[in-house]
């Protein structure tokens, strides 16, 4: 039932959104958040004792064998929590900031919120693909509505590739509908199927292109980073913390664990594609100067680790993927908060217009350099903590692999470096000088990521228990 | 035969006059020799019928429409003629396919023996028997013809 | 005691806490204070520990905090090893630590507020950092500490942010570390695949069987050695220390001097037994290590920047380091790494002192004659030179003859180079004195004015360390002396895994006498030769040509790196962005939309809307169709 | 007689029919052919009646009435058509179906 | 049957009201009353057909699927009548006669649903195809109304010709009009029967505006009156589907001669797919961009007719109803509108908020995004033809075109949110919001619960 909840709640309050004014959709959106964050703690620590009271199934269309069946295992517990912490973040972030149409803005946030939780713990087939879709639907809305000045273009872009990609995997979900036995959408049924190798080589793909596109993993990116850049900030800490995590979970939950011989198939391909995605994103961010696209392509190589971390397919670079997909999360809403905060201020993401920040801002300043740090996977953060063992597990599939995923750790440096030396440090100008520190919304958000960031990177423990289930899976499997 | 010939002579003719009156009364020639086969066919009643169906009445009214529109010759609309020679060649090549299709089926002989199927008391009691649901229905089909000529021909 | 090892890193990280929290409210004593106080307390248990650590039949000592790293079968607890060579780093950190803290209070002290909590906040937390390096008890903690120093090294040199260049030699130091990070990494994740574990004696107990000239091994040897080479500032990627002079001068005597520098010797020493098994390795290391101590020699000739010239020297001095490490000589090593850690930051502050007194000036064309304004910082400074030029009773003596006469039992070879590279530090150095504190001064007026001996919490630091540097090496004294080298004994227990495969090399007495004669009377030569050379130094103020040239421009490394990575890589990037992405691929997507769009735009042209025309295609797809259902 | 040859007939009658309704722009000509084709149509039926009829099959009549029904419906048809077709002179004074091109693309 | 008759004699009914009633917007109240009797009526038949069809002289044979189409299309029509009964009296003086035409058109689409002879899919096409003309030329004035109706007249006529040469080849073949008597799929195919199934899947994709014979649709769409345009792309539509559906599912699904039909039918169906949604993308017209979009959607429902299985009978009436809810609502609102361009959509979300939350929920379902009824529609033609097994060809190009068909569904929905403008709107009537928000509700609960409507077949 706490699983119902989980989408019921920011479903519901999303709905109510819509009819508020003024400042009743903030508040709103607070509270949803806050209950949503106790109930995904509440389902940690079910989850724990008695995991097996997170399922719920109801009846849906018993002529496909189709049920509302939720439930949750690690990862999706793991992830929930990351929804719900993710957009409590950024409603704090935003409290003291006013959009047009609030009720709407909210609203939809509160659905995409909704619908996110959907595709996490949805067990069925069909309703994963609809929660899918429905998440995506309020984003859409909210990056066309509230975007930059090329937003319609852009997102419309965004919106159909990624709806070609959805239509691929219905495609797929379809025809292993068919393979089934009893004609059921239920993930256990799915996840039992004898696929002979044929079928299983082009699965993969039908599944992979979906979650590729979605994530995005070279070369399905280019719809991302125009979206972020052209995103209202809140929305792209949604795409490129929440909504990434996806095209990740759907590809371990359901393209590795359904056509793992598709996946031993073609998993060097794939990852070969992560890893030029990784080199090729850092090449570009090195020498971007739009602050929102740097982050955006450095986005596709963190991405494109993980990818391939779970392609390399051992318990190391698994788990390693997973808690990074929380890390990740987290890391990149921080830094989105701060380049809100930049351009609410100072109006501008050209990093060759900024500089001196940190002289007039120094909590900002600070915050920063923690999370880009925590970003390029410094030890003692959460970062390192993924990246160390995605790493370790991608070695052990392939060394060269490794290798060469490995300069991404450089390039990483390079341009986080790079980023921070020209946003925060230098002379200030007289842009720059008008810059005023973080306001306590702001700096309230922030905390919390530090303190996250902190926690998880000295103290990874729970959450890698918590993971660890997901992954015994897999050995299971293999 | 003869009159095989002259239906598709005449129906060139329909097609080929430039004066529409000229068509008329091919294409109602054309009705006549289609008869001809109809009797010949063993379907007296279908081809009294189609005698004051199609040449009594619609054809009439065709030639009554042209009439009142004072069509002829030099009013007629031409098309240019590559357009003609395209529409005289995809229709040949229609009749070439269908032909191909069709080269092959063995099909039995018809007999001379007259049947009595086209007498139209035959006729009559299958339509009133086992066609009573189509015959219903048609009336459907004439009243909305109906409804229809009125809506579209009576002036506002 | 050694369970509360646990406080030593920790002080210093309440203390980078309680600054780094606290720098709006703290008053400049207090946090000079709080940051001194938590090192001070640091050295004071360490101090403890090792007096424990030194008992003799004390073996290693693990305390686990708590799991760090559970997946599956690898276990990676948070835990700190004590024992002989942890407990001697623990010493020299925060012992120097101290006094550079001490030192900084005063130096430091014309900071706003502000930076000034920010500076010993970045302080601690590098304390931290060094100490969690040496503590850790496997390879993870190793690596926590290592990139947690290099951050600590970078946000230092970067600690003047406004100033871009100094921030360039802050993300070069960080990057370049990066690089070497990369080998560390997969250093680790072989062992991780190879033996399960990163715990220092589970690796070694699992590497031993494996034999000399293993792959796996050479290749873990290797890797890890590419970590150190990052660190350590070895060829080819010294480049960044030099540059990383850019930081305050007690930064650079504490990191890039004394401490995190010679992180990368703590771990070719710790990992002992695998590099004995992998002498090819060996082999490398010592001759990289021979090439860098010339080539930086060779550089710090002709530099005119008072750091530049210790920077230099500092990467000659860690080339030796890993020449002793490469002939199998890790007591060696450490033993140099202490007294380097003394004298060479007893230099560095010396000259931080001078920069004080100078008002910024690093150009040591523009001093001279110092020596009667600041006499303290110019004996102090002195006894650092010699120590480093090796003069028979100063620590830097002992420390490099026993690695000379390691090389020679090795490969005379390696002796002469590393002989021919010990002269030329004399010399540089003594150029160096004598052109600063001799002869009359050529600076301006004003700074003339404002010269003066540095303050006590500058001074007595200098002392402190002016004594370490010449005692310090008698803990090391070679047993030639008829003492048994007590350093060696101390650190026998650490480096006895890796003694049955160590190839034996013994020197008679004979052999030793002789070589330590040799050097000793060279570098005497030497030193008078700087010393008739500079002595009354006139900056001539022309342009050097030639050879000279090629020197004070540093062999023009920078430039070639330049030219051959840094250009090509960001010229990649901007291909990838403009070519690849925007033209190839972001066009190849918009291009299948805008077919759509054009094919809709032909497609539609279809619907002339002439009926004529529809019944003409319509007959033609019938034809069409039916010549495809009938004869295909 | 085979039936082959009412078969062929038929189809020539009504390609002629075709070919009439892509060669003439006259409404009215074309809506001739088309009920040119319908009698095609028609004759073929009544020659298969036959046909069926001679193979013994009692149900043949129906293929007549099938023709009977044709009749009817093109009845209704042309009566229709021919007020469309009236209703569109009035509008244009014209049956050129060639000049009704506001509608393409 | 019930809903035969009561159709039929609904539109004589209203033929009269037409002539006795001088309000005219009370007859548009008979005729939701006469709706609403079948509905009812049709319904009631449920009973009695669930177990075995109802059969009439082997004419007509009731069945459970025929019932359930025959709901689906009076209660589309019923929404018609509520969302755009108003509008019948602007197109001209003969409101009682549009609505009498109407119903006769039900009936035909009664007749389609359940005939089981050659003669009654005649009659039943014939019967839908004439009121049609009438009524795509019912605007006496407006040329283009003209233009539309002789261009459907001529086109149609001409298709039935098609059609009739198609059912005499099939009866020199099988020697019989009965459905059940066709059996040509034993043994080796006959040429007539071929020949003559050939040319009425051209009659039928003429009938349904499958491509090459789709190019009467836009202009006869984009022409009529846009009231009537919304019921014949829709209803009528879906009536023509089903008489093909019930055609080649009864008679020629089995043996060798489908996999005649097949390839020309998916062939078929891949050009309408590329054509339907190629063409509408660059229309500027809503109406005729809805005209496209029913070639494309036709595109899709053929694929229920292709797959020959269960799924395609049930994803047609899904199909039907989702597509015609859809539209139908969609046309509702471009009526109110006074520019049926894109730009005549700019900033009507602001305007009337919930005319644009209608208009995008109808664009999601016609895109087929999931919670509306349109998902479910997809789903279910493409997994018949994923199950049928060998179209995966044909399933590709579907959903790239599906992809397509988002941009231009959604470009109205640009307009209406992310554009500003002043578009305008007629007064929105109380009665009309109230039946959107119905049409929303349905197209929502069609996209939850599908299976309130399957669970019938």
């Amino acid at each position: 039932m706490l699983t119902v909840l989980l989408i019921l709640i920011p479903f519901i309050a999303g709905l109510i959104a819509f009819g508020l004014k003024g400042s009743g959709p903030k508040v709103l959106g607070i509270i949803s958040s806050l209950a949503t964050v106790v109930i995904s703690i509440g389902t940690w620590c079910t989850f724990r004792t008695t995991p097996d009271s997170l399922n719920f199934v109801a009846d849906w269309i018993p002529q496909l064998g189709s049920q509302f069946r939720v439930g949750l295992d690690g990862m999706a517990v793991m992830l929930c929590l990351l929804t719900a912490v993710g957009f409590l973040l950024i409603f704090i972030t935003i409290y003291s900031r006013n959009y047009e149409n609030p009720g709407s803005f909210y609203g939809l946030m509160l659905l995409a919120q909704a619908g996110l939780m959907g595709v996490f713990t949805a067990y069925d087939a069909l309703l994963f693909y609809v929660f899918w879709e429905l998440a995506l639907i309020p984003v859409y809305f909210l990056c066309s509505m509230w975007g930059g000045e090329k937003r319609i273009a852009v997102t419309f872009k965004f919106f159909i590739y990624t709806f070609l990609g959805s239509l691929l995997m219905m495609v797929g979900i379809i025809y292993l509908y068919f393979q089934t036995p009893d004609h059921s959408f239920s993930w256990t049924t799915f996840s039992s199927l004898p696929l002979v190798p044929e079928q299983q080589k082009w699965l993969f793909w039908v599944f992979f292109i979906a979650f590729a596109i979605k994530m995005p993993v070279f070369p399905f990116h280019t719809w991302q980073p125009d979206t972020y850049e052209q995103s209202p900030t809140p929305v792209t800490m949604i795409l490129s913390g929440l909504m990434v995590k996806m095209g990740l979970f759907g590809l371990i939950r359901w393209c590795l664990l359904l056509v793992p011989q598709g996946v031993g198939m073609w998993a060097d391909v794939a990852i070969v594609l992560c890893i030029i995605g990784i080199i090729y994103a850092s090449a570009i961010a090195m020498v971007q100067n739009d602050l929102k696209r740097l982050i955006a392509y450095s986005s596709i190589a963190h991405i494109g680790l993980m990818c391939a971390a779970i392609f390399a397919d051992n318990e190391q670079s698994l788990q390693g993927a997973l808690v990074q997909m929380f890390n990740h999360g987290i890391n990149i809403i921080g830094l989105w908060i701060i380049v809100d905060a930049i351009q609410q201020r100072l109006g501008v993401k050209n990093m060759d217009q900024l500089g001196g920040i940190a002289r007039k801002a120094p909590r900002m300043a600070i915050f920063f350099v923690i999370i880009c740090l925590a970003n390029i996977g410094l030890p003692l953060t959460n970062g390192f903590i993924g990246e160390f063992l995605m790493f370790s597990g991608l070695f052990q599939y392939n060394h060269w692999f490794m290798a060469f995923a490995g300069l991404g750790i450089i390039l990483s440096a390079v341009y986080t470096l790079g980023m921070i030396q020209k946003v925060i440090f230098g002379e200030s100008n007289d842009l720059t000088e008008t810059t005023t520190d973080l306001q306590p919304g702001e700096t309230l958000a922030l905390s919390l990521i530090v303190m996250m960031i902190l926690v998880l990177g000295v103290y990874p423990k729970p959450m890698l228990d918590l993971v660890s289930s997901t992954t015994e899976v897999f050995n299971k499997v293999f | 035969m003869v009159l095989s010939v002259i239906a598709l002579v005449s129906a060139l003719g329909v097609v080929l006059s430039k004066n529409p009156v000229t068509s008329v009364l091919c294409l109602i020639v054309t009705f006549f020799t289609i008869a001809g086969h109809y009797i010949m066919l063993n379907a007296q009643f279908l081809a009294v019928v189609h005698i004051i169906v199609y040449a009594g009445a619609i054809m009439v009214l065709f030639l009554y429409v042209m009439m009142l529109m004072n069509l002829n010759a030099e009013l007629e609309p031409q098309k240019r003629n590559w357009l003609k020679y395209a529409g005289a060649i995809s229709g040949g090549a229609l009749l070439v396919v269908l032909v191909a299709a069709l080269r092959d089926a063995s099909m039995p002989a018809l007999s001379t023996q007259a049947t009595e199927i086209g007498l139209i008391q035959n006729l009559g009691q299958l339509l009133f028997k086992q066609y009573v649901v189509p015959f219903e229905v048609s009336s459907i089909l004439f009243l909305s013809a109906m409804v229809g000529a009125v809506v579209i021909g009576k002036k506002d | 005691m050694i369970n509360l090892v646990w406080l030593v890193p920790f002080l210093p990280l309440l203390g980078f806490l309680v600054n780094g929290l606290g720098r709006r409210f703290l008053s400049k004593s207090l946090v000079g204070f709080v940051g001194s106080g938590a090192v001070l307390a640091s050295f004071v248990i360490s101090l403890l520990i090792f007096l424990e650590v030194k008992t003799p039949g004390f073996s290693a000592q693990v305390v686990t905090l708590f799991d760090f790293i559970n997946v599956g079968s690898l276990h990676i607890p948070f835990a700190f090893q004590v024992d002989q060579l942890s407990a001697l780093f623990l010493l020299v950190i925060t012992g120097v630590g101290t006094l550079i803290h001490i030192y900084s209070t005063s130096y430091m002290h014309d900071e706003s507020n502000e930076s000034f909590a920010r500076y010993f906040a970045y302080l601690n937390l590098f304390v931290f950092s060094m100490l969690i390096l040496v503590l850790g008890a496997n390879y993870v903690m190793m690596f926590i500490g290592w990139e947690g120093v290099g951050l600590c090294s970078y946000l230092l040199i970067g600690f003047w942010f406004k100033n871009t260049s100094y921030n360039n030699a802050a993300k070069k130091a960080f990057i370049m570390n990066r690089i070497g990070d990369l080998g560390f990494l997969i250093a680790i994740f072989f062992m991780i695949m190879q033996f399960g574990t990163v715990t220092f004696p589970d690796v070694f107990a699992k590497a031993a069987p494996l034999g000399m000239n293993n792959g796996i091994l050479t290749a873990i040897a290797m890797l890890l050695f590419v970590g150190a080479m990052g660190k350590s500032a070895q060829i080819p990627l010294y480049t960044w220390l030099p540059d990383a002079m850019a930081g305050p001068t007690p930064v650079s005597a504490l990191i890039h001097a004394a401490t995190m520098v010679t992180a990368g010797i703590y771990m070719i020493a710790r990992s002992n037994v695998i590099y004995t098994l992998a002498p090819h390795i060996q082999t490398v290391i010592a001759i990289i290590g021979l090439a860098t101590a010339l080539f930086a020699a060779s550089i710090a000739l002709k530099q005119n920047d008072i750091k530049k010239v210790l920077a230099y020297s500092t990467v000659s001095q860690l080339g030796y380091m890993f020449l002793a490490l490469g002939v199998g000589a890790y007591g060696a090593a450490v033993f140099h790494v202490m007294t380097h850690a003394f004298f060479k930051a007893l230099l560095f502050l010396g000259s931080g002192s001078v920069i004080h007194a100078m008002g910024g000036e690093q150009d040591i064309r523009k001093m001279g004659g110092l020596k009667k304004f600041m006499p303290t910082t110019a004996w102090t400074f002195l006894v650092g030179c010699l120590a480093i030029a090796g003069i028979p009773g100063f620590s830097g003596f002992f420390s490099k003859d026993e690695i000379l006469a390691q090389a020679y039992a090795n490969n005379p070879v390696l002796y002469v180079l590393g002989l021919i590279g010990a002269l030329m530090t004399a010399f540089y150095m003594f150029r160096l004195y004598y052109i600063t504190f001799s002869g009359k001064f050529r600076g301006t007026h004003d700074q003339e004015h404002h010269l003066h001996e540095s303050p006590s919490a500058i001074t007595i630091p200098l002392v402190i360390l002016a004594v370490l540097s010449v005692i310090g090496g008698y803990v090391g004294l070679p047993e030639v002396f008829g003492t048994k080298n007590l350093l060696a004994e101390y650190l026998a227990p650490v480096f006895a895994p890796s003694a049955p495969f160590a190839v034996p090399h013994h020197l008679s007495h004979g052999t030793e006498w002789l070589l330590m004669g040799v050097s000793s009377a060279l570098v005497i030569v030497f030193i008078l030769f700087a010393r008739q050379k500079f002595a009354n130094y006139e900056d001539a103020g022309t342009e050097s040509t030639g050879f000279a040239k090629v020197l004070e421009n540093k062999w023009y490394i920078d430039e070639l790196y330049d030219t051959i990575i840094v250009k090509p890589l960001y010229e990649l990037g901007r291909f990838f962005r403009d070519t690849v992405e925007k033209a190839g691929i972001d066009r190849l997507v918009n291009g299948i939309g805008r077919g759509v769009q054009l094919g809709g735009q032909r497609i539609r042209l279809l619907q002339s809307g002439q009926v004529g025309f529809y019944i003409f295609a319509m007959v033609i797809g019938m034809i069409v169709l039916f010549v495809i259902g009938f004869l295909l | 007689m085979p039936v082959q040859y009412y078969i062929f007939l038929s189809i020539a009658l009504f390609c002629i029919g075709v070919m009439g309704v892509l060669m003439r722009r006259n409404a009215i000509i074309i809506f001739m052919c088309i009920e040119l084709m319908l009698n095609a149509v028609n004759l073929l039926m009544v020659s298969f009646s036959k046909m069926w009829a001679d193979a013994g099959r009692v149900d043949a009549g129906s293929a007549q009435l099938f023709v009977f029904f044709i009749m009817v419906v093109a009845a209704a048809e042309v009566a229709v058509g021919l007020a469309i077709i009236t209703m569109v002179y009035r509008n244009t004074h014209s049956v050129d179906i060639n000049i009704l091109n506001r509608l393409k693309n | 049957m019930n809903a035969l008759i009561s159709t039929a004699l609904s539109g004589v009914v209203l033929m009269f009201v037409g002539l006795f009633v001088r309000n005219k917007q009370h007859i548009k109240f008979f005729a939701i009353a006469a709706i609403l009797i079948a509905f009812i009526a049709n319904l009631a038949q449920y009973p009695s057909v669930e177990l075995g069809g109802y059969v009439m002289y082997g004419m007509i044979e009731v069945t459970k699927f025929g019932v359930i189409f025959n709901a689906v299309a009076l209660g589309a029509t019923l929404l018609y009548f509520l969302l755009s009964g108003s509008e019948f009296e602007k197109v001209g003086e003969h409101v009682g006669d549009y609505f009498a035409l109407i119903f006769f058109i039900l009936a035909g689409i009664t007749l389609a649903s359940s005939f089981s002879n050659l003669l009654m899919l005649f009659l039943a096409i014939e019967i839908m195809s004439i009121p049609q003309y009438i009524l795509a030329g019912a605007d006496k004035k407006s040329l283009k109304s003209n233009e539309a109706s002789l261009k459907y007249f001529l086109m149609g006529s001409f298709s039935t010709g098609i059609l009739l040469m198609g059912i005499t080849l099939i009866y020199g073949a099988a020697g019989t009009f009965d459905l059940s008597g066709l059996g040509v799929g034993a043994g080796s195919v006959h040429p007539l029967a071929l020949c003559g199934i050939i040319l009425i899947v051209f009659a039928l994709s003429f009938k349904v505006s499958a491509a090459p014979f789709h190019f009467w649709t836009p202009d006869v769409y984009d022409g009529s009156p846009t009231v009537f345009t919304s019921f014949m792309s829709t209803i009528v539509k879906a009536g023509a589907f089903v008489a093909f559906l019930r055609m080649f599912h009864t008679s020629f699904a089995g043996g060798s001669i489908s996999q005649h039909w097949t390839l020309i039918l998916s062939i078929i169906t891949a050009v309408t797919l590329v054509i339907g949604n190629f063409s509408a993308v660059f229309q500027q017209s809503v109406k005729r961009m809805l005209a496209y979009s029913s070639i494309a959607q036709a595109g899709f429902m053929l694929f229920a007719v292709v797959a020959m299985n269960n799924l395609g009978g049930q994803g047609i009436v899904l199909y039907a109803a989702a597509y015609s809810i859809a539209t139908i609502g969609v046309f509702a609102v471009l009526m109110k509108l006074k520019d049926y361009t894109f730009e005549g959509f700019n900033g009507l979300a602001r305007k009337q908020p919930l005319l644009a939350a209608a208009v995008a929920v109808f664009m999601f379902s016609l895109a087929g995004i999931p919670v509306t009824a349109g998902f479910f529609a997809k789903y279910f033609v493409l997994s018949a033809a994923i199950q049928h097994g060998h179209l995966l060809w044909l399933v590709i190009i579907a959903i790239l075109c599906a992809a397509i068909s988002v941009y231009y569904y959604f470009r109205v929905i640009i307009a209406m949110y992310f554009k500003t403008g002043e578009p305008e709107v007629e007064p929105v009537s109380g009665g009309f919001k109230a039946a959107l928000i119905l049409t929303i509700a349905l197209v929502l609960v069609l996209g939850l619960f599908p299976n309130l409507l399957l669970c019938w077949i």
